[in-house]
């Protein structure tokens, strides 16, 4: 099959849905330039400009002005230059975007798709690196989503803009550039659905984002010593496939979860607490998180890779989790 | 010892600050919310009517000129008010707040406390009844206090003034009238020093804030039932005593988390995953959150108690873990 | 005031939106001061004049979104009174089924899409839906309404700027009475017009006595009308009293005596019996009538059951 | 017009654009050779920076944005150290955990840089409320684009200013003339809808002045008339300098379009190419202000190319100091989160 760009998936995604759907808009800053990485090239000279909307730097109100879109019959797809800058835009998501359709009883809809750039890479500091997933999945109603190859990128985009929810939909810089096989044409992908990367029996590895390709990579050494890893995409934060993921975990009986984020109040804090509630018995050893340390992104080169987990932390993990005796 | 109220002893703690500290400046007047209480706000900015400031509806620009100030020699300490309005205020709680000091190498210091009332408060509905903390844990840059306690409260305000670093300080409305026993004398809480508010030796809880006093009503009705329960409350979440809430562990073999943010990434989340990966060994039986459920808080009073986390839901809980 | 162009029924009905508009409000803080009614209750005594004038000047498919104060706009609007106390009391029959409550009022088939009980917070959503109206063609156009205490909001400003670059067909909608939440609006900044921003911007601005409800029909309608034809926002600012406190239980900043002359309601009846287009009889069993209608859906609403258990997971997402 | 100062100090000034001018032609060389990250150089607006901050006393603040190495050279910030942060080395100003975006150096009066547009409007409005409440006699300096004032954070804090008189000048430089984002023939912006700048002040009532930002004598002028209103009690200044964006600046990364800079194409227009020509003519600030310089005969040409000659020379040293500095020991990333 034929290859192509994560971001090619995310800019075919958009100029798809768009011909397909009249009240797409694609709004942001800079949107009509193609955006600072190009996800958005073209779809102005395929929709003109009262499609593909420049708007100014006013996150807080270009947020809110996407719901209220929302909620009248637009289908808008806003992009957040860096997702850092969506703390301007926090009211908005979080006491607007992610409750008025609880809030009204039902009333209203909010079919919203707010794509960010996320991650670490290139020294671009603590303004314009952070992985901020664990506080939209900690906000209910909102949906989160982290593809991790081209065709996902491409899938899911697809499909967030179809949900009639606000999704916000994280792109990491550090993968657009990567290749990967072509989605295959009327391929779908939902949004909550997780997929095993890669077969195993002795342990579950997650990884979540850019931190699929840690894990693949952590596992691949590890064949090499005899030791089988299962590595697991879940692809949506929320919901969370919870189900593919303890189904692994009951078979494996170890559980090492990896993301970029933080690891204090992450993601990976969740899903520990889950798993070990709905596979405390077949669980061998306890869950262990491999995440950022609790700082900000730092800026220098040097310290963005002790920041960022590379597939040695994960190993040790492994080893750390393969080799725990449960005396219980 | 002498009784105070947690209002009192917060605003005996504020004034003495205020007296002793003239860097000390205070933006902001709803600390007590729009409780009974909140009187005795007023009756400190009237003591100190230089050093009270009454910021327009602007989150955002008013939480900013209490970060500026704190980095160039003041020692503000901003009322946000209802904690719903911090997202408003989020970039530069996050993104400035947060990260100056680290981004700074340590030149830039931001020796500020801001205060919100966090919480399902009756009526609050989807919009003023947040409790962020969960996400300003997975901020670095700011130290968390919690408190559940008259004493607590002012102890622990005390330090959270003294030290350089920014401190969110979130409160609940529900605890403000609570009355416990306060000393005449100075003293001060460290963080990162938890506190052990039963003994017990069936089930550990550990909890923070209002989710304390509930859990503590829980306790003793179970102990009735003979079943002993101990609480832990770390008090400060930024630093946290893992410690104390692992050796708890070890001793009860079971944990309960009670936790009022909502149940996905919150701080109940975070309390389970530490447990569940360096006390794995002890655990008799797997952890249970007792926590707000994954929706926007509803207004109708029922549907506000079906989604929070209850006395009756923490003693099944507790039941739970033993069987 | 002038009422020579306005035809007695027009008149007549004024008079009724805005008395039902104040019988629900007096209604509302009466069950409120007998707990049952949950939460912050802010009215809207006061504003029946903007409320009423403004929704005369609209189109029921025209958007409005209110704020923490917006039963007024709500009712002028058409929306329906019972499912609305019922909402305040948190019943199940209530507009939202129980989960918005007094500041999360919807009912977007009378276009009152929905209400915030953040400040400014309604104000992006209402020029996301100007963009919407603007690209429908179907000539609505789309009205946030937000008290001064929005004015020092950055999102307030933003949102000038773009309506303005855009040329939305949107309305700021601005009841001036003077306090922010519990301040003088002295305290907040030093700009007493809030206009005074929409000219920066050359979003053409007018202020209204907002105690004339045909003054302020008219503005809104001229509004209206330019945003129709494609022209762009209009700022319409209208000054009020707010003869209630922030919210019940809170004192008004008004004396007893000083209300009956900033008390919208009973200036346009009198108006209306000196000029002779309505009998004193007629205004007192308009008055009357309203009571009437609020007391029959206050009974209905807090007859109503309380929203199941079941109810509370619903809706989080869409489906 | 030049500055109404010394001679001497007039050449001070001089010296300090050469060094902002000289630094960042390095800097974009340096990130021709190797990745660098992200960043921003502030060639074509020296003439605003280095008067303005020239009368800045210790103890004043300064809050800046991206675009700041001009403002920190122009305070006296040593090249070497910040090369070395910019590349993320430890002998950087902050050991490499701010980088370009966020450069701080408290010795210098930069508390810190917020890379967020319109980020710092808060903190300068909050310093500058501290100087007051605390009874410094101290003025906060706030520097940010056009862009700043397309965010609500900066009306939230103009109103804060205005309504309690702060000793704080808001210092906006308007390079928005050909911006990426900018419709042909519009200005200040197409991304704002006020006619002026300016215009988004007045209804706040703070004073404003508008000035052209490569006049180096207007802008002492302002900053003057500024900063003697916030030392008395009079608050807050709202200053547009009207700068001029360097074609190099036009792309989202910064391009040595124009060339390095020959000096001498201020007394010899023969030596200025086709190419460009309006830029290096009309617009370059810094040979526009040394031919006020020359006419006032204040110093030779020749003095001029050997003070550049030293400068171009410390330039280099500071990137071979920063080259061969070393990177932190990666675990100094876990330190420093809280004080």
């Amino acid at each position: 099959m034929a290859e192509t760009r994560y971001i090619n998936g995310i800019q075919q995604a958009l100029l798809e849905e768009m011909a397909d759907d009249s009240t797409i808009r694609v709004m942001g800053e800079d949107v009509t330039f193609g955006g600072p990485f190009g996800a958005t090239k073209g779809l102005v000279e395929a929709y003109g400009e009262s499609r593909v909307i420049n708007t100014p730097i006013s996150e807080a109100t270009i947020v809110g002005m996407a719901v209220g879109a929302a909620i009248t019959g637009l289908r808008p797809v806003l992009e957040i230059m860096f997702v850092d800058f969506i703390t301007l835009g926090m009211d908005q998501l979080v006491n607007h975007a992610a409750k008025l359709h609880y809030m009204t009883g039902g009333q209203l809809e909010v079919p919203l798709t707010i794509r960010a750039t996320c991650g670490v890479g290139g020294g671009y500091g603590a303004h314009h690196s952070q992985s901020l997933e664990a506080w939209f999945s900690h906000v209910p109603g909102l949906k989160v989503v982290a593809p991790y190859t081209p065709a996902d990128a491409k899938a899911l985009l697809k499909s967030s803009i179809r949900d009639n929810n606000t999704v916000l939909f994280l792109e990491h810089r550090g993968l657009y550039w990567t290749r990967g096989e072509e989605l295959a044409e009327h391929e779908q992908v939902a949004l909550g659905e997780a997929v095993v990367r890669r077969a195993g029996k002795d342990i579950t590895i997650l990884g979540v984002s850019k931190m699929v390709g840690t894990a693949l990579k952590a596992a691949e050494q590890l064949a090499e010593h005899g030791i089988e890893a299962e590595v697991i995409d879940p692809r949506t934060l929320a919901p969370l496939d919870l189900d593919t993921i303890v189904s692994s975990v009951k078979r494996t009986g170890h559980l090492v979860i990896a993301h970029e984020a933080v690891e204090t109040g992450g993601i990976g804090a969740e899903i520990a607490a889950r798993v070990q509630e709905a596979a405390f018995n077949e669980l061998a050893a306890p869950v262990m998180r491999v995440g950022a340390p609790f700082s900000p992104v730092p800026t220098s080169i040097a310290l963005e890779k002790e920041f960022v987990p590379g597939p040695e932390q994960v190993i040790e993990a492994v080893r750390r989790s393969i080799a725990y005796n449960r005396v219980a | 010892m002498r009784t105070l109220t947690y209002g009192q002893a917060m605003v005996e703690g504020l004034r003495e600050l205020l007296e002793s500290d003239d860097r000390i400046h205070i933006m902001g007047q709803y600390f007590l919310g729009l409780t009974p209480q909140r009187a005795l706000v007023g009756e400190l900015a009237a003591e100190h009517p230089d050093r009270f400031y009454y910021p327009p509806i602007a989150e955002l620009g008013y939480l900013g000129t209490a970060i500026g100030a704190a980095m160039t020699g003041m020692r503000p300490i901003v009322d946000l008010a209802t904690a719903s309005f911090m997202f408003q205020a989020w970039a530069q709680i996050t993104e400035e707040m947060a990260n100056i000091h680290y981004m700074s190498d340590g030149q830039t210091k931001v020796p500020m406390v801001f205060h919100f009332n966090h919480g399902i408060r009756g009526g609050g509905a989807a919009q003023h009844s947040h409790s962020p903390q969960a996400m300003l844990w997975n901020t670095p840059g700011m130290e968390i206090m919690l408190p559940s306690t008259p004493y607590d409260v002012k102890g622990l305000l005390k330090t959270a003034a003294s030290t350089d670093n920014p401190t969110a300080w979130g409160d609940h409305v529900k605890l403000f009238m609570m009355e416990g026993e306060v000393p005449e004398e100075d003293y001060a809480i460290p963080f990162g020093v938890a506190d052990i508010k039963r003994e017990g030796s069936d089930v550990t809880i550990v909890a923070t804030s209002l989710m304390v006093q509930r859990s503590l009503a829980a306790a003793g009705k179970l102990a009735s039932e003979g079943i002993s329960v101990e609480i832990v409350d770390p008090r400060t979440i930024v630093p946290l005593d893992e410690a104390a809430i692992l050796e708890s562990v070890a001793k009860t073999g079971r944990l309960v988390v009670v936790d009022e943010c909502h149940r996905s990434c919150g701080v109940g989340a975070e309390f389970s995953a530490i447990v569940a990966e360096k006390a794995f060994g002890y655990l008799k039986s797997p952890i249970r959150r007792v926590v707000t459920e994954d929706v926007p808080i509803p207004f109708s009073p029922p549907m506000e108690e079906y989604v929070e986390p209850t006395e009756a839901k923490i003693i099944q809980a507790v039941k739970e873990v033993i069987d | 005031m002038t009422t020579s162009e306005v035809s007695r029924d027009d008149l007549r009905s004024f008079l009724e939106s805005m008395w039902l508009i104040r019988a629900f409000e007096e209604k509302a803080a009466e069950i409120y001061a007998r707990g049952k009614i949950n939460g912050l209750l802010h009215l809207g005594m006061g504003l029946e004049g903007v409320a009423s004038g403004a929704a005369s000047a609209m189109r029921r498919d025209d958007y409005v979104f209110g704020g923490h104060r917006a039963h007024a706009h709500a009712i002028a609007r058409g929306a329906d009174i019972t499912s609305m106390m019922a909402e305040l009391a948190g019943r199940s029959t209530g507009l939202c089924g129980g989960k918005g409550g007094t500041m999360h009022l919807s009912a977007p088939d009378v276009g009152f899409v929905t209400a915030t009980g953040v400040v400014a917070g309604n104000i992006p959503l209402a020029l996301g839906a100007a963009l919407s109206a603007r690209e429908a063609g179907r000539e609505q156009v789309s009205a946030a309404v937000f008290g001064d205490g929005a004015g020092q909001a950055g999102v307030f400003h933003e949102s000038l700027n773009i309506a303005s670059l855009w040329k939305l067909p949107m309305l700021f909608i601005c009841e001036n009475n003077g306090y922010a939440e519990f301040s003088p609006l002295s305290d907040h900044t030093l700009v007493e017009r809030l206009s005074e921003y929409a000219k920066t911007y050359g979003v053409p601005r007018v202020t209204v006595d907002g105690n004339d409800v045909l003054a302020v029909r008219d503005a809104i309608a001229e509004a209206v009308q330019r945003a129709r034809a494609g022209k762009g926002p209009s700022f319409v600012e209208c000054l009020t009293h707010r003869l209630r406190g922030h919210y019940e239980g809170k004192k008004s900043e008004y004396e007893r005596s000083e209300i009956d002359s900033k008390d919208v309601v009973r200036i346009f009846e009198r108006k209306l019996i000196e000029s002779g287009d309505i009998l004193r009889d007629e205004a007192t069993e308009i008055a009357r009538l309203a009571r009437e209608r609020v007391e029959q859906a206050a009974k209905a609403a807090l007859d109503a059951p309380w929203p199941q258990a079941d109810q509370v997971t619903t809706q989080v997402l869409s489906t | 017009m030049l500055p109404k100062l010394s001679g001497e100090q007039v050449l001070e000034q001089l010296r300090l654009a050469i060094v902002i001018r000289r630094f960042e032609e390095e800097l974009i060389k340096l990130a021709g050779s190797r990745d660098i990250g992200h960043f921003h150089v502030y060639i074509g607006q020296e003439m605003t920076g280095v008067p303005a901050l020239y009368l800045l006393e210790r103890g004043d603040l300064s809050f800046t944005t991206h675009r700041n190495h001009g403002h920190l050279l122009a305070r006296g910030v040593p090249a070497s150290q910040m090369y070395a942060e910019i590349l993320g080395k430890e002998t950087g100003m902050m050991g490499g955990r701010g980088g370009t975006l966020h450069l701080c150096s408290m010795e210098h009066g930069f508390p810190t840089t917020s890379s967020a547009v319109g980020g710092a409007t808060p903190l300068a409005t909050g310093a500058a409320f501290g100087f007051q409440r605390l009874g410094q006699d101290r003025v906060s300096v706030c520097l940010f684009g056009d862009g700043a004032l397309e965010e609500g954070s900066w009306h939230e804090s103009i109103n804060i200013a205005a309504m309690e008189k702060l000793p704080v000048i808001y210092l906006c430089e308007n390079n928005s003339l050909e911006a990426l984002g900018q419709k042909a023939g519009e200005y200040p912006s197409s991304t704002l809808a006020a006619v002026d700048l300016i215009d988004l002040v007045t209804p706040f009532g703070v004073p404003t002045i508008q000035i052209d930002g490569c006049d180096a004598g207007a802008v002492h002028a302002a900053m003057g008339e500024a900063l003697h209103r916030a030392r008395s009690g009079g608050g807050a200044t709202f200053i547009e300098a009207r700068t001029v964006r360097w074609p190099g600046n036009r792309p989202i990364w910064p391009e040595l379009s124009t060339g390095e800079t020959n000096f001498a194409m201020a007394w010899d227009s023969s030596l200025v190419p086709t190419e460009y020509r309006e830029w290096h003519a009309e617009q370059d600030a810094v040979l526009r202000f040394i031919r006020e310089i020359l006419a006032e005969g204040l110093i030779e040409p020749e003095a001029i190319l050997a003070m550049d000659a030293e400068v171009s020379a410390e330039m280099k040293e500071a990137v071979e100091f920063a080259l061969a500095s070393n990177y932190p020991p990666a675990a100094a990333a876990m330190e420093k989160v809280l004080a």
